[in-house]
């Protein structure tokens, strides 16, 4: 089954909204650059991926950058960030360097996980980013976790935790939506509706509410959104809602935003053009992309022009080349490294990670 | 005789199995329209409809769970975990309702399921997708653990574990989906069809002077072991593979250290309370006498899976490795 | 935080819904005496485990009789049962007999699951009974499978699964209910809403919209509905709907029945009456007792007499007597059948069950 | 030196944690208001209030991962599990993002968690009660597993592991909660608390004929055998406890092999890939040539645990049992 694109009202102005109308032009391009240098890092590393560089899967974000870069934009110093797998775009969001992600994609002790994680698996905890979780809606309970800690802490902040439309028939994501509710958590649960799980459409997986997947939240009498995902100013300024509620009332949310990837799943995906046509992606492509939308919207307030966009493409993906140099020559970990970062107390050499036997091959 | 893939052996038994028997379905996540996402399962949808082969949303718990109520009332559902890490997901239903409904209702019931996928390290996906809980599950009885390493093993004992009535889990490996070896054709056979009993090991090579013993693709990694012990060190290994975990068939294991007095456990599990304890404290304790050096065993470097790949090749066992670690005790 | 009685509609009566208007003088008699053998058979157990003659647990029912009783005394040829671990009264609604049950507490070899069971794990397949499981909301997606039995063989049944309030928090409910909804699978799911999970009240256990448990099933866009347990003609009146709905047009329903346990969680829950007062307690056995209730409703209809009913109870108490004096006098079972009923394959001494070794201590 | 139970060294392990470090605060079921399914907590929510002892609706793997994420954070939740075996319901958090985060963020992580419980059989409660899952998680690199046989461990060896910056599971045994043992004061203790460090086993017993070496109750099946071999056959048995199971102290069980050159392993556990697998492969390996005997294996008999009460209790390893077992190779 195909993925209807969902109808959005379009009338409100998203752009007059305070968190949008006090961006500066810098903040707008910022906000740009950022979708660009996601989708170049990407682009580029499919490339190497597809020469073979990099093992394991790769799943990109391309399509969805909006996203992640809308969302993330709104954080402040006790907003922390969680997502699944597909955690590219995230991680650039959070400020990662290009070098720390590239190189982990290549294996390289260079890498943000030492090359121990890879793709699923990036994490910038002085970041406030807790990762990259391959097993599917794992990470939902880890989010209300990061936000019972902010409670617990008596900070004023909150965690955007993200998850996929296919997700939110993991038990997990159930159980921990009970408990945000119940224990009034600031956690937000961002489903990202790219329409499939895999090679399954949204009708295939979810029973539903007609109005949705977010809607299920009313099961546990929480607040929930549907948002455009295509605009990146309805992004900021509903998602922004979310999080006053979350740090002024310490109240959860769950927001669905709909997006599209055009990739398959991981590069893996042999299907990715079986189970929905070339037209239904094309047609995202050329009608809904974010970045070309956000690119539009910017040159209509006449803040970049397509050169300066030409240009910002140009050196994302010089950036992305120069990381795939560093990944390149950065050392694979020694194989002695291989037990490091399994005990903490190993790790630091303490009275009790030197007591008894702690690995056993 | 012909020789197929791995992956084709697995897709004949279902396609067989689904022939054979109408109570036999396929249920998982991406196993119908998608053709599965190692495409074991490819072709099946197509020929058998969706009543048969059925896409699965991401709730392994559910979905199994499922399984067993059904296979209660006499459906015998053979369920794909897209990683067999996902088990871990599905834990309780597969070691509490799948394990025990029988014993708790005091024989009443029985739960004819497989539950089958990939369960390996070394495609570096990362920790959370590369555990390998054979151990796991054949530490609870009730369970049976299955671990084919050639084409011929795969089909003739997932045909059997269909037909079994107790459930068994059945542990396949990515990196051998795409090997090849003999499998016979129907026709070649006696009884026109290959089964292969669960609970009887097999010496993938006869030796006499050490014994590699090995489930899953530790098994491939023995033969190659044993040609480089022949070739550079003289010495004979005999290689003999489980195949299935739980039953398990302990007096191949002990003629074959009987006669070679020395032996070595390799797998690709994780060394605390391995299969290769198991099985090294059950030599030393059937064959005490026999032994002329202590039973080696040699498992995945213990720490959760590593991404790198160069860095995985070396955690799990190869070759080389095996060669070294059993030179030591000849 | 105490257990507010539902407040329900009593406009309707339900006496004159088909199912209850065929019901003859006989029937409604036979319904009264399995709540009451239900009852007693309680008593009498919790007489003998406080005797020391019984190992674990012991959840008793007592209160709740008329969910068991009424619901399960829709179901037909192909309709199917499985539950939780407070098991005993669905266990004597589907005609298992007293003998059995008893021994089973007893831990002897003539116990229903030849005493390898124990109170929370009673099965009887030949009355389409499924158990008696001990590890909550476990039971669920097993419900999810026998509906999908009896639809994948074409059969005309569904399956009633119950579930407690406490239940509905966990991970492997939500999956079931997905499915349930997603593939048309003909399965109902009977909350019976006691208000607490051991010591937890329902409000400190679970979010969900004002109006009920039940109502989550929103979120799958499920139907659902609210029952009044102490009411048997509407208990019956309103399951039937399910049932027809399951039968019919093979579709899942979520049903809460309101309801309420006399005695603690289990007889080792030394908190019975901490969590919840005297006065609560009393109040439900005062004015909401289903078993009273029914009794008075055929008292007013002039089925039975107090007199037939006191002798219904004394007869019930010399059954539930005479099972226990079954139960001490039959043996436990063998040290050597320890080891009978893991492997079906072992026990029916097949081929598969001679090769390899199966038991290894 | 005062006596005091099992369940009131836990309970004052919890409250002088939480006397001592803010960010400690225990999660559970039924474990503030109600005091504790098996009144482990008792009183500690009135002294500590909600901010610091939680009540958690039934949804382990919730309330775990949730401990699980807040650790990262720095808080560090002592998690109940009202019996151990329900861990099989939050089995993904408990073995993928409890333990594999640190690694797979390679070294950026840590989860300082405590899951405790009951991880016990005995107590007739049915198969789906009476899982004793230590091998399992003790397989997983990136965690450990304590199992405490007497009061004075249970406190010692809790409060380290509260402390212990990595994730922790720490399975006790109902059956002991009742049992009295000598626990110090505070202000008898050098340093004004009990601390135990996790990797060391002890003597419990010793002796110079026979090791018998165990965890968790089971230790005290041993001493029960060790005093009926001394009484009644004039053996003079070693009782080793490893307390916690990884890390592991192997020199002190293989400082015991090596004077008495007999060794039995008596655990709770179900046979296959149990403790004992672990540690008689092991103790084979490392001291090969001192065995007189091969190193034998006691556990429970191989099936789901019976309800039936007077069953159960032969279920378990019991004293008698392991006299007749260790005189076999005596
Ligand atoms: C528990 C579990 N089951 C299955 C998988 C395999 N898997 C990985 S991603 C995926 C699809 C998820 O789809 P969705 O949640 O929509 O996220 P998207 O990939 O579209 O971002 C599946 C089935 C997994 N990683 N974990
Ligand atoms: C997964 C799991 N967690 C916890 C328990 C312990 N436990 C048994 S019953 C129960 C309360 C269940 O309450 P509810 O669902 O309302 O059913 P009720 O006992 O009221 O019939 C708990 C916490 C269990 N058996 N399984
Ligand atoms: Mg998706
Ligand atoms: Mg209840």
């Amino acid at each position: 089954m195909a993925k209807k694109k969902a109808e959005h009202q379009t009338d409100t102005d998203y752009a007059q909204d305070p968190v949008n109308a006090k961006l500066s032009a810098e903040d707008k391009i910022d906000l740009l650059r950022q979708m660009v240098r996601i989708r170049r890092f990407e682009t580029v590393s499919l490339k190497y991926y597809q020469q073979g560089k990099m093992g394991g899967f790769l799943h990109l974000y391309i399509g969805q950058e909006s996203v992640a870069v809308g969302t993330i934009s709104l954080c402040g110093e006790n907003d922390h960030i969680i997502t699944a797998y597909r955690d590219h775009g995230h991680a650039l969001s959070v400020g990662m360097s290009m070098n720390e992600c590239m190189a982990e994609l290549f294996g390289k002790k260079t890498g943000c996980s030492k090359g121990k994680g890879g793709s699923m698996h990036y994490f910038a905890p002085d970041k406030n980013y807790w990762g990259g979780h391959g097993i599917v809606a794992g990470q939902t309970p880890l989010g209300a976790g990061l936000a019972f800690a902010l409670k617990y802490k008596g900070l004023k902040g909150c965690c955007l935790c993200y998850l996929g439309d296919g997700a939110v028939n993991q038990g997990a994501y159930h159980e921990a939506l009970n408990l945000a509710e119940l224990w009034d958590l600031p956690v937000i649960y961002v489903i990202e509706n790219n329409g499939y799980s895999m090679g399954t459409s949204q009708e295939r997986s979810s029973a539903h509410p007609e109005i949705g997947l977010a809607a299920r939240a009313e099961a546990y009498g929480m607040e929930w959104d549907q948002i455009n995902g295509e605009n990146l100013y309805e992004v900021r300024a509903r998602t922004q809602v979310a999080i006053d509620r979350a740090h002024n009332e310490g109240r959860p949310t769950v927001i669905e935003i709909d997006t599209y990837r055009y990739k398959g799943h991981s590069v893996a995906d042999a299907n990715a053009e079986k189970y929905r046509t070339k037209e239904e992606i094309q047609k995202y492509m050329n009608e809904h992309d974010p970045l070309t939308l956000w690119k539009d919207q910017l040159v209509s307030e006449g803040v970049v022009t397509e050169d300066d966009f030409k240009a910002m493409m140009k050196e994302a993906g010089e950036e992305a080349e120069a990381a795939a140099r560093f990944a390149q020559q950065s050392d694979f970990p020694d194989e002695s490294e291989i037990l490091d970062d399994v005990y903490w107390e190993v790790d630091n050499d303490t009275e009790a990670g030197n007591t008894g036997r702690h690995f056993f091959h | 005789m012909r020789e197929i893939t791995y992956r084709q052996a697995l897709n004949e038994a279902l396609d067989e199995e689904l022939a054979r028997d109408e109570n036999v379905c396929i249920i998982g996540e991406e196993v119908a329209q998608y053709n599965g996402a190692y495409k074991v399962t490819e072709g099946l949808w197509d020929k058998w409809g969706d009543k048969r082969v059925i896409d699965a949303p991401i709730s392994e718990a559910g979905f199994i769970g499922m399984g067993i109520g059904a296979s209660m009332l006499g459906i015998r559902p053979v369920m794909e975990l897209m990683f067999f890490s996902f088990a871990y997901v599905a834990f309780d239903q597969m070691m509490n309702n799948a394990a025990t409904v029988r014993y708790m209702s005091g024989g009443l019931i029985n739960v004819p399921i497989v539950v089958r996928g990939p369960a390996n390290g070394g495609t570096n996906v990362g920790a959370t997708h590369s555990h390998t809980p054979e151990n796991i599950f054949a530490n609870m009885p009730g369970l049976k653990v299955v671990s084919p390493a050639t084409p011929r093993d795969a089909k003739g004992l997932l045909k059997q574990s269909i037909r079994d009535n107790d459930p068994v889990y059945f542990m396949e490996n990515t990196l051998l989906y795409g090997e090849k070896g003999p499998v016979p054709e129907n026709d070649e056979l006696p009884d026109g069809e290959l089964l292969i009993p669960l609970g009887k090991a097999e010496v993938k090579k006869e030796g006499a002077d050490l014994s590699l013993i090995a489930h899953g693709r530790a098994v491939i990694t023995c033969l190659k072991a044993a040609e480089i012990l022949q070739a550079e060190h003289g010495i004979d290994a005999e290689v003999v593979d489980l195949r299935s975990i739980r039953p398990l068939d302990e007096e191949t294991i002990l003629e074959s250290v009987r006669k070679t007095n020395r032996a070595v456990y390799v797998e690709e599990n994780k060394p605390f309370c391995g299969v290769g304890a198991q099985i090294a404290s059950m030599i030393q304790e059937q064959a005490f006498d026999y032994l002329d050096a202590p039973v080696l065993r040699i498992s995945s470097i213990d720490s959760p899976a590593i991404y790198s790949p160069p860095l995985e090749k070396k955690q799990l066992p190869y070759p080389e490795l095996v060669v070294e670690r059993a030179l030591s005790i000849c």
